[in-house]
């Protein structure tokens, strides 16, 4: 019994870890702020939707085919494509971000974009495209080979196979991806800090935090943070 | 038909080798085994979704080893069926005939006594109505071939002979080709004409379903199909002597030779009766050490010399001789039926 | 045919989207720079190495027991916690350090504390206890509960089922739920910068990338981009 | 030794209510029923895993209801048996004897046949040696009682004889007693002294298994053990008139009925032969339709006044009576075996 308690102990403190300071901050929110910086938390919310959800749909729109193929064919090389799948997954967003940023700076073509409105959005997509083809190969990993074999038995093409059987099976793991891969977008900060910058024109929800509190405001800050708060929560239940 | 010509292949850790036969029109062809044998490796690559190594597939006489599987027109119903979750059961019907009619749909439907289901989500479906569905879907496709991997696994006994016997209707109405692999050898016999028996990826046995179980041509086929009376023995001519003492077969044999006997081919010979004539011979007497009933018929150890003998008898046969008062009393006369019992030289 | 090509193109745009910045930036990495600045960048690697050994360790300690207990065990709130399970993981780290900021900054006992390498590690783990959390609630959830029964009846109580059942059932799973910890503790920056600043005491691995880049030293931080690509590999491989 | 005394109780979907049996020592009780009837939430009480809602469990007289499973003494062989992977076989055996010695644990594994597996890791073992080894851990704890939930599941039927005979012989050696849980009747046949029949949570039927499977209470156990020849009657005295015709019986019933006959006791009647007596009643002409042939029996199926009657008869029982001439021909006459037939009052 002594050591059954020691293990719900465990739960306790985990929970005070987390709900303490989220309480604590709750006490600390100065909603009259709200009004005040309206106009500015307005903006950085429009700035962190719009650019989560081009992100996101972009690292659909590739990742989904992509861990398609990963899963289901054989092509030269393909071990070697999955032993580093994993790779983007864990290196920091300020290190991927960094990465981009000395391709971009250097190359002409691209260089006009950094530290502009388009530059979340690669930052975004460098660490959300990852997570996508991740999820996506694990949702396709888990449907049986078989359903596809049937279709084809019964006269399917292999791209039919994967628009009428594969898609509509995977139809709620492509959602719940793409509503983490949205938040995660949307919450992101040490790629977005590194290509976009932080100022004024790129001012996300994240960044709008990091500059609320370089300036020591702290109240101001938390109204964003219960933004981003507002939104996990939104997006787990 | 269908006709496989030294086929092998490999999927993972599986493979098969060198594997021929034909399945002709209207013809059910079982293939039995472990598990382990290579029989889905080997269905798949008749479906065409595995590459064989070498060896051809014709089809109807066309060679079609190089089809993709959309082409072959053989229809697969897996062992885990693959019924679409997020159809409705006519829309998988309707999966497997594209252009197919309302009535032609259910018509296929009433055949396999799936019509009130119709409108029913797939998902919601139990395990024995699925496998109609994947069948159904299988049908409307008007395949040349039906591949069925296991399709009947998991139902309750008291189902299954249903199930069987509907399926054999519909097989023998529509004059359906299908290639059926199982590890249940009952599902095989009442199913299929012919029977392959494979092991470890190569073809051990393959003819009529009565060749192959009532003449077992080598050791696995025979200790796979249940025959677990086995005694090494010396043969010269018509007589082999063994552990269990002097057998006598119809054909004759020479040197080391294991003899099989099934317990359905030993029978107790009843006291004082006159001998039925061809089984005079091959009479031991034996104790009997015990009775694992089943509700249809019993399983008899006897003790014939120090060797253990099974005999499978019906229960009302066990009652009539009053078996249970014979435990490990006084000898039983027993018999092996001469015309059954199976030599393999080693 | 013609859209399976269009399939295997999704794979193609998605390689060079991260083999390109990879390769770009190892044309211009200067290997000499690395001599210059060895300490500074030995101290960073250190203690990025440090800190993260002790977030994973304790994070480790508590959350592998609560995994366990939300796992097996019926108490009243379970579902409630079970919900919000997910949230901690998806609010961004700066959000996630920010709440700590409040808490540290208007607390006594805790205030000392931030700004030196100890608001690393609270940093750190504030990410990486939610992961472990989460990641090991998986391991556990699909170790059948019957292995648990059985010892049961066979006389064991429910601690020593944790012991001798659950934990060797579980190990695999614990090294990989570390490792991946491990190497998310190496690499944030959200909740480290919030919570123990851009300066030279605490300059971790991505700190350190971060301040090289506000005064525009690309090759600098390509050093430390690369260390923590590496240990990326290391981890996944 | 176990008594449940109307224990009620629920575990997700599934549910038991008013569950009352016992079990004596040296004793195997059989629970059977369809999947979903609450077998493994009944003996998942058992073990004390599940709290019962109601009722109480009494283990050699004391109440154990509120005992957590550690106390109980009951050892638990589930259904995916649940051997340790990180374990040697030896280990596992020992898991379940805390303080056992090295000769116990030999004894008990030579018991079981896994003696030269002792050293084996467990992760490498076939099903089959997984279940010997689950219960020799089980049987290392000494316990009172042995809980099975499905434990000889998915053997080859040629395997699972054997199994189940070596199975039988310790349980009897040992006098264990045993509450075995299982979808498969001829399983709970071979194995059991008692069967307890269940479906939706209730207990429908409890007794000797003799009585059980020849003398079914209720339409849902008959049934579910195969009596699939139903008839809808009117009973007055020892006669029933039902759409088969007249069918007499030993016993007198009144009113709406229906008559239940187990294929096994339908039988065929050799033209020219005298009848035997004890059948000379419930004779009826028939067209055979058709055989389904397995292995070791044939079931067939004739037409009795636009009625079909299911027959099992012994193969050699076909061959000799040439049935296969008869298919669709001139009339053949069975018999109902009187003393069999079940009538249930509806």
């Amino acid at each position: 019994m002594r050591s059954q308690s020691l293990l719900y102990l465990s739960l306790a403190i985990l929970f005070l870890f987390y709900v303490l300071p989220l309480l604590f901050a709750l006490f600390k929110l100065d909603l009259s702020k709200i009004f005040v910086e309206f106009d500015e938390v307005a903006r950085a919310i429009f700035l962190s939707v719009t650019t989560a959800t081009f992100s996101t749909f972009i690292s659909l729109f590739i990742g989904v085919p992509s861990a398609y193929i990963l899963s289901r064919r054989e092509f030269p090389g393909k071990s070697f494509v999955e032993t580093f799948l994993d790779v983007p997954v864990v290196i920091p967003p300020v290190a991927l971000g960094t990465l981009f940023l000395v391709l971009f700076s250097e190359t002409q073509a691209f260089s006009g974009i950094l530290f502009t409105p388009y530059a979340i959005i690669v930052a975004q997509l460098a660490v959300v495209t990852a997570i996508i083809l991740r999820l996506m190969k694990t949702v396709f990993d888990q449907i049986d080979v078989s359903y596809d074999y049937v279709a084809r038995s019964l006269g399917y093409t292999p791209a039919e196979v994967f628009l009428k059987v594969d898609l509509p099976m995977a139809k709620n793991g492509i959602i719940s991806s793409a509503i983490l891969a949205w938040t995660r977008a949307a919450g992101e900060f040490g790629a977005t800090i590194v290509l976009a910058g932080a100022s004024k024109n790129v001012e996300t929800l994240p960044i709008s935090i990091y500059l609320k509190l370089s300036v020591a405001d702290i109240s101001g800050a938390l109204i964003s943070v219960f933004v981003l708060v507002g939104i996990g929560i939104a997006a787990v239940t | 038909m269908l006709k496989l010509e030294k086929i092998s292949a490999r999927k993972g850790k599986f493979e098969i080798r060198d594997v021929s036969f034909q399945v002709e029109e209207g013809e059910v062809l079982a293939v039995i085994g472990p598990s382990g044998s290579g029989k889905t490796t080997l269905i798949e690559t008749i479906v065409g979704v595995v590459r064989p190594i070498s060896g051809r597939i014709f089809l109807k006489g066309k060679d079609v080893t190089n089809l993709p599987p959309e082409k072959r027109k053989i229809a697969y119903v897996p062992q885990n069926l693959c019924v679409y979750p997020f159809m409705s059961v006519e829309e998988n019907i309707r999966f497997g005939g594209r252009n197919i009619s309302f009535e032609e749909v259910r018509r296929i439907a009433r055949m396999l006594r799936i019509e009130h289901l119709l409108d029913r989500e797939a998902k919601s479906l139990s395990g024995g109505e699925q496998q109609r569905v994947a069948i159904a879907r299988a049908l409307a496709a008007n395949p040349e071939v039906i591949a069925l991997d296991e399709a009947f696994r998991g139902l309750d006994i008291s189902t299954k002979e249903g199930v069987l016997s509907e399926f054999k209707e519909v097989q023998e109405n529509e004059r359906l080709s299908v290639i059926l692999v199982t590890h249940d050898f009952e599902e095989a016999y009442a199913l299929a004409d012919k029977i392959c028996v494979m092991n470890e990826g190569r073809i051990l046995q393959l003819g009529d379903k009565e060749d192959v179980f009532f003449n077992p041509k080598n050791e696995f086929v025979a200790e796979f199909l249940g025959y677990s009376n086995v005694f090494e023995g010396y043969a010269n001519g018509n007589v082999i002597e063994t552990d269990l003492g002097i057998i006598k077969t119809f054909e004759q044999h020479t040197g080391k030779v294991k003899v099989y006997v099934h317990p359905r081919d030993v029978m107790v010979v009843r006291e004082g009766k006159p001998l039925r004539r061809g089984i005079e011979e091959n009479i031991f007497e034996g104790v009997l050490k015990e009775i694992i009933e089943k509700p249809n018929s019993s399983l008899i150890l006897f003790d014939v010399n120090g060797v253990t003998i099974k005999a499978e008898l019906p229960n009302y046969v066990v009652e009539r001789l009053r078996l249970k008062e014979f435990l490990n009393k006084k000898p039983v006369r027993i018999s092996l039926k001469t015309g059954r019992i199976i030599v393999i030289s080693k």
